[in-house]
This record gives structure tokens, C-alpha cells and sequence, in this order.
């Protein structure tokens, strides 16, 4: 029952439209570019300065000028441009980005995404996240329907500090998908063998139903 | 014609350093800083340091040179999960902490070089980051207003340069260098290799001369890799 | 794969006109303009733009054209100066005109692309360029707040672009033509040579094609110098 | 007596410096690059998105897509450098630049400067005047000392719509110089043959003698 990980990154792809330029999270939401269906040109961002960014290379063509935005080395493509650190958050957020898919570690049913902190823990920084999901046109959250405590990620109000406000227009996880409207959270589909009651165990929000 | 070429880094700085300065680097990880100038600022002793860096190396390399030396007073920067040395620091009190988003941090560095005191933006709008910033409302919409950042220096690293200071960068080592070489009051850039002027395309100088005051040829490049990843 | 290219101007510019709409428009004098989107534009019939452009071409080539044919109902400019029918319809009330210190427009589209809403700058500081506008004080001086450009559509001149709509120029034929490609909700450019993607040093893009929507190679071009100056 | 326009452009040359990057307006100003010494290294600035500008070209070397601030074709260099508007303005904006020489209508006691527009006559626009008075580093004026109706061109205060507040540094004129502290301004130089009432009777303005 639920969908595996690939399964999600199945499920994330379907968000991708031919000529997109999308922005990929550390962690899962990199591997949905594995899922990027033939004859559709998605255009990778990484935001240290890079469109077109390509898989990882070969050890043989490793380049130490040549990263993404999680320190790993990456490759080249035909159409990869560089560009600064400035002129790359401008195209963030500007609006020219069409998609962002990050992870979350709370999502709330308002929209309200926090995904970069837990107090008392040691802070690393959110890095590209606020400029990501304040700038760029739609914003996916791709994750774990539950904490690995099992605690539930989405919920009424997030407790952690946050990373945007109102920003999430998609949640992904294990267990379905929800959208927002108007910053109003509804349940769209379930994941496979999933029930309602599945979800309402592992939500904390409260949540319109709108399965199709 | 004044001669922006010198021979290392500790001569470059010379005259330049003095304790409770603030200095920006270049550089994204370990990609594209300037190690040359980085050691020799360790090896100089300054101390109480604020460093606006985007990240501030690894235990070993990068900024975390000057983390290990006790030299850093406070780091502006977006993300600096690499570095245990840090944490330590930071959580004894040792040392101060302000992160910005990252684009943020690009763009404040733009402004001071650019002489645009402050301007809005969306990022941050309702989280820990707008804590006592100005508001405004444009379009019915909520900004909340940054100001520029500028340094006492700048440290950048380039591949190439002339010798007018006329800089080219190579990939995404890139990133924070042009903007950061705009915002020092001097900015000292290290390169692989100086070229005669005329040499670069005019119409592909990453970084004009005008930003650049003294430039180096590092001796040597390290050039670590923070996360080598291969699809092999 | 979207298709970016299309056959000629005409086409391109296929459903995005409309009367009241506002068009940036790249190019300095008559250097680096879109001459081909502007005659298109010329030849649809299309009124009561509002024009952003540094300047208005000349009576009888660039925007002048537009102005002839009195499709322009504002002019948003720093310097339109070379142009007699430009005062002809000022001065009887059939053109406005909004005059921007030619840094502060070249930065308003930039912010415009940028999404930054708006920015403090010292330019036009107690002249009338402050009338009516929002004033702050940095560090004890005073800046005026300046507001983005945005455009319906932005037409760009680039001299190379591959299929992707990654742009470069060519000497001061660049000018305002990459912050207004920022600045357009779509943005046609117009190019010398369309090249295969791959063929464009990846280090040297001007304009990346995220912001570049539609294409063509222009069929024929002009390039009228305004100026003439020699040495002989 | 007075100073030849070659004369006023030899003056305005000695506020030159090894390395200087500067920006010289259009007319008179664009002559001071004739006089740059010997050995003397200038960068001249076009704000329409270049430095190293050149010197007007051959004929068989025309090239429309290069031409300086005035639309003047003009030639490269091999220090030359192109760039957009935005990141010219940055330059200048930014106080990059050390030096501009500029012409003027009119120049008040208090360092204000008038040279963009004559209310009545078509307005031409101000280009980039304004932000080289408000971003470069020095400003100084090179023009004649009275209008073509002898009319003072240095005021008490202007008239005509201001380029910016209390921006000048030097004035350079045929018949002398002026600098500026904290906005007062002071009689420094005469020129060839010019007196004291020369000046006195020529300008509109309050200043000090401060001749060495």
C-alpha cells in the first residue's frame, strides 16, 4: 500500500510540462528528473548559476567548477547557460521559474511551508528556499505523507519557523496528493491501496476532499 | 599605467587588512573561492572578522580556515550546514550568525555595488527574516525592504583575467564572484592564469576592470570537490 | 519540444497585440533596435501603445515610425531628442512623455525582470525626476524610491540566438536589450543568425532563453547609423 | 585673454589620473580625451554599455553596432569592454567611476547644476546626466563662462530645472576655475590674461578667492 518513492517521483513528473524550467529540492525532488517522460524538454535551474543542468557525470569528466546548488558535481548539457548568483534569483524570483519541487518538513492547510529549521537543532541556513517558493510560479511539495516519528507534516498550523507564506500550491506524498486553492488545502487523489481514513489518521490539517 | 598585477596574495593584501573588517568572498561551497587570498588571511592573524560568504567552507578548506583560527566575529551568509567547526562556535556564543536567502544575499551584494541603498522583496515575506524589516505594500502585495551590503574588501576567484582587471569566470564557479567583485571598497581577485589585455573577447568580460584593483595568479589551485557524485 | 522560432515578425507577434498595451523596446538611438518587430507592429495598426524605450528613433526609422503613423500615446524615455515629430505631437498634447534619468530606466526594467518592486537610488535627488515620489533617508542622505517596469510584451534585437532563445549581442548593440528581455510577460527578440543549441559558448549567453518566448531571424537589416563620425 | 577651447580642455585634462575611469559628456568634454598626457592611462566610460571607448574611426571601419553615448560611431580598443545599460548605470550608480566632465547651462554657488532642459524650448531629456552628477565620484564642468547673451552661467542659484543638488566639484570656464567645498564655492585659477573683475563682472554668483 502507498506509493513507493519512485512512484512519487512518478506522480511529481506529471506536474511537468513540455518547455518548463523547473527548479529540483535537494533529496527526492532531484530524482524526479529521472521521471521526465521521452520527447518532453524540461529545462533543469540550479541556483548557484546554472540552466540546462545535466545528470551526473562520468568519474572520468568530474569538474570542480562545475556543481548544483547541493555541492554535487553534475554535467553538461547542449543548451546549459551559466550565469551568476544574481541574475539566477532574478530569474527566481522574477516569476520565470514555471516549477519548483522541494521537500517539506511541515506543509500547513493554509499553504504555510517549513522546510528549512528546527529550533534547538543547529541551524544550516535555508539557502535558495524562500527565494524559491516566494518567486517561482507553482510550488511543489514533494515528501513523506508522516515524520519518520510518525508524527503528521501536514497540519493546522505549522510550529516550525516558516519558509513562506501561503506558497504551497501542490503536496505529493506516499499517501496522495493535495492542491490549493485560494490557500484552502483539498485532498485530490489517493495513492495506491489508500484510503480516506488512511489520510485523516495522518493529516493534521483539516481538509476538503475532492477526488476525481 | 598603475599596475593592478601582484606577486602573491599576502602582498596583494598588503595595507588592506586590520582587525574588525569586514570582507566578502566569492565563491559557492567550494566552488569558485578564493583559496590563495583565504590563506593568506589566515596566515596575516586579522582578527574579529564579519565574512560575507553564501557558505563558509568545510572543516578543513575554504572560510573554514579562518573558522579553525578564531578569526571570524560574525558570518552573513544563506547556508552553512558543512561545517561542524560552526556549530560549536556558534553555539558557544563565539560567534554571531545572519542568514539571508540566498538570493537575498545576491541581490543586497548587487545593490551596494550597483549604489541602491535598499530594495523590496517578496523572499522572506512573514518568516524569522522580515523580523524588524520595513514593510510595504505594492499592488496589494506585501515586500519587505533589504538593504545593500559593501565590504572593506572583496575576495574573488576567476579563471582568467588581463591585465586591466578585466575577469572571466568558468561555469558555476562563477556565482557569487561578479556581484561580491562589485561591492568591495577594494576587491582583490586570484585567477588561474593572466592574460595581455585584448586578449578576452570584449563581449564576454564576466567582470569589467574598473570593479578590480589588484589581481593575483594563484600558484596553486586545490580545487576540492565538497560532493563528488558520479553516475557510474 | 515547444518551438521558439518562428517564420517572420507578422507571426510572431500573432495574438499578443492589443490597442492600450504597453511594449519596451530594445536598442540605444538606432543601435541595436528591433527593426523588424517594429515595422510589424507599424503594419497591424495597433494604437494607444504605451512605449518604453530609451529613446524614439528618428523621424523617418525605429519607433519614429510608430510615432508617424501615431500608434503611441506614451512615451516612457530619457532622451528623445533626435526626433521632430516627436515634438510636433508633444507639444500639441497628442503624446505624453515620462522622462527617466537613463539609469533609473535601464534599473526600473531590470527590477521589473528582477521582481523587485521597487529600489531607492540617489539619481534626480531634488530635481523635478522626484516630484511625487517617496524619498528615504540611508546613512544620513537622501534617496528616492523608484518603481519596476513591466511590459505586455518586450521586443529585443539580439546579433546570434540558438533555438533554445539563448541570446547574445554584439558590441553597444547590447544596451537595454537584455534587462528589457527580463521585463516583457512575453519577449520577442529578433537576431542576425539562428544557430543550433550547443553552439554558444555556455559561459557567454547574454540573455538566457527562459526569458526569450518567441524568435525570428530577421530577413533583412538595416542598421542605420545615426552618427556618422570619422577620423578620416 | 581667456582660455581657447584647447586651453579649457588642456586645463580639465590636469584632473586626470593614471587609471582613472571616466566619462566625458557630449560636445566640449569629449575633446579633454585629445589632451590625456603621455603615459597616462584614462579609461573612458560610454554609458550605453562600454569602457576603453576609442577614438572615432576610419571610414572603412564604420560599425553601427558601435557607437558612444552621442551616437557617434566610434572604435575599440584592446582594453575595450561591453556591457548593458543596467550594468553600465551600476558603474556609475555605484561610484565606480572616478570622473566626469560634463558641460552645463547653469552652475549655482551651492554646487547645484542645471544642463538638461530650457523650459519653453522642446525638452530633449536629460539621458544619463543625472545619474553621472549623482554616482560618479567627481564632477566637473567644463563650459563657457557666460551664455551666447552674456548672461552669467554660474548663479547665485539656478533657474532652469536642476541635473541634481550641490553636485559639482570644479567648474572650468574660459576665464578661470571654481571648486567646491561643502558646497561653497571658490575662485582657484585665473585664466591667461582674465582678472579678478574679468570674473567678478561675469558671474552671478557669491564666491571666495582662494587663487594660489
Amino acid at each position: 500500500m502507498a506509493w513507493t518513492r519512485d512512484k512519487m517521483c512518478q506522480r511529481a513528473a506529471l506536474e511537468l510540462q513540455d518547455g518548463f524550467y523547473v527548479n529540483l529540492g535537494i533529496g527526492m525532488p532531484t530524482l524526479v528528473a529521472n521521471f521526465v517522460p521521452q520527447g518532453m524538454n524540461v529545462t533543469l535551474q540550479s541556483e548557484n548559476g546554472m540552466l540546462g543542468m545535466g545528470p551526473f557525470p562520468k568519474r572520468q569528466d568530474l569538474d570542480p567548477d562545475l556543481i548544483n546548488a547541493g555541492k554535487q558535481t553534475i554535467s553538461e548539457l547542449p543548451e546549459s547557460v551559466y550565469f551568476d548568483s544574481s541574475d539566477s534569483f532574478s530569474m527566481i524570483r522574477g516569476h520565470h521559474m514555471d516549477l519548483s519541487i522541494l521537500g517539506a518538513l511541515q506543509v500547513a492547510q493554509n499553504g504555510d511551508l517549513a522546510n528549512w529549521m528546527i529550533p534547538g537543532k543547529m541551524v544550516k541556513g535555508m539557502g535558495g528556499a524562500m527565494d524559491l517558493v516566494a518567486g517561482v510560479k507553482k510550488v511543489v511539495i514533494l515528501m513523506e505523507h508522516v515524520a519518520k516519528d510518525n508524527s503528521p507534516k501536514i497540519v493546522e498550523s505549522c510550529t516550525l519557523p516558516l519558509t513562506g507564506q501561503g506558497v504551497v500550491d501542490l503536496i505529493i506524498t506516499d499517501l496522495g496528493v493535495f492542491n490549493f486553492v485560494d490557500n484552502n488545502i483539498s485532498l485530490i487523489e489517493l495513492a495506491d491501496d489508500v484510503t480516506l481514513d488512511d489520510i485523516s489518521m495522518n493529516t493534521g490539517a483539516k481538509f476538503e476532499v475532492n477526488l476525481n | 599605467m598603475v599596475n593592478k598585477i601582484y606577486n602573491d596574495a599576502l602582498t596583494a593584501l598588503d595595507g588592506l587588512l586590520f582587525d574588525g573588517m569586514t570582507i566578502m568572498a566569492g565563491g559557492f561551497g567550494l566552488c569558485g573561492i578564493p583559496e590563495n587570498y583565504i590563506t593568506a588571511i589566515r596566515n596575516s592573524g586579522v582578527k574579529n572578522l564579519t565574512v560575507i560568504s553564501n557558505n563558509c567552507g568545510i572543516d578543513d578548506f575554504g572560510l573554514g580556515l579562518l573558522l579553525n583560527s578564531n578569526q571570524i566575529k560574525k558570518m552573513v551568509s544563506s547556508y552553512v550546514g558543512e561545517n561542524k567547526k560552526f556549530e560549536e562556535l556558534y553555539l558557544s556564543g563565539e560567534l554571531e550568525l545572519e542568514f539571508n536567502p540566498q538570493g537575498t544575499l545576491a541581490e543586497r551584494c548587487r545593490a551596494g555595488g550597483a549604489g541602491i541603498p535598499a530594495f523590496y522583496t517578496k523572499t522572506g515575506v512573514g518568516t524569522m527574516i522580515a523580523d524588524k524589516k520595513e514593510t510595504k505594500i505594492f499592488n496589494g502585495e506585501t515586500y519587505i525592504m533589504e538593504t545593500a551590503l559593501k565590504a572593506d574588501i572583496s575576495i574573488v576567484k576567476a579563471w582568467k583575467s588581463d591585465n586591466d582587471g578585466n575577469l572571466i569566470y568558468r561555469k558555476t564557479a562563477r556565482n557569487f564572484n561578479p556581484v561580491m567583485a562589485t561591492a568591495g571598497r577594494i576587491t582583490l581577485a586570484e585567477v588561474e592564469s593572466i592574460v595581455n589585455t585584448g586578449e578576452l573577447d570584449p563581449d564576454n568580460i564576466h567582470t569589467p576592470g574598473v570593479y578590480v584593483h589588484r589581481i593575483i595568479q594563484g600558484d596553486s589551485y586545490e580545487k576540492r570537490i565538497e560532493r563528488e557524485t558520479t553516475s557510474d
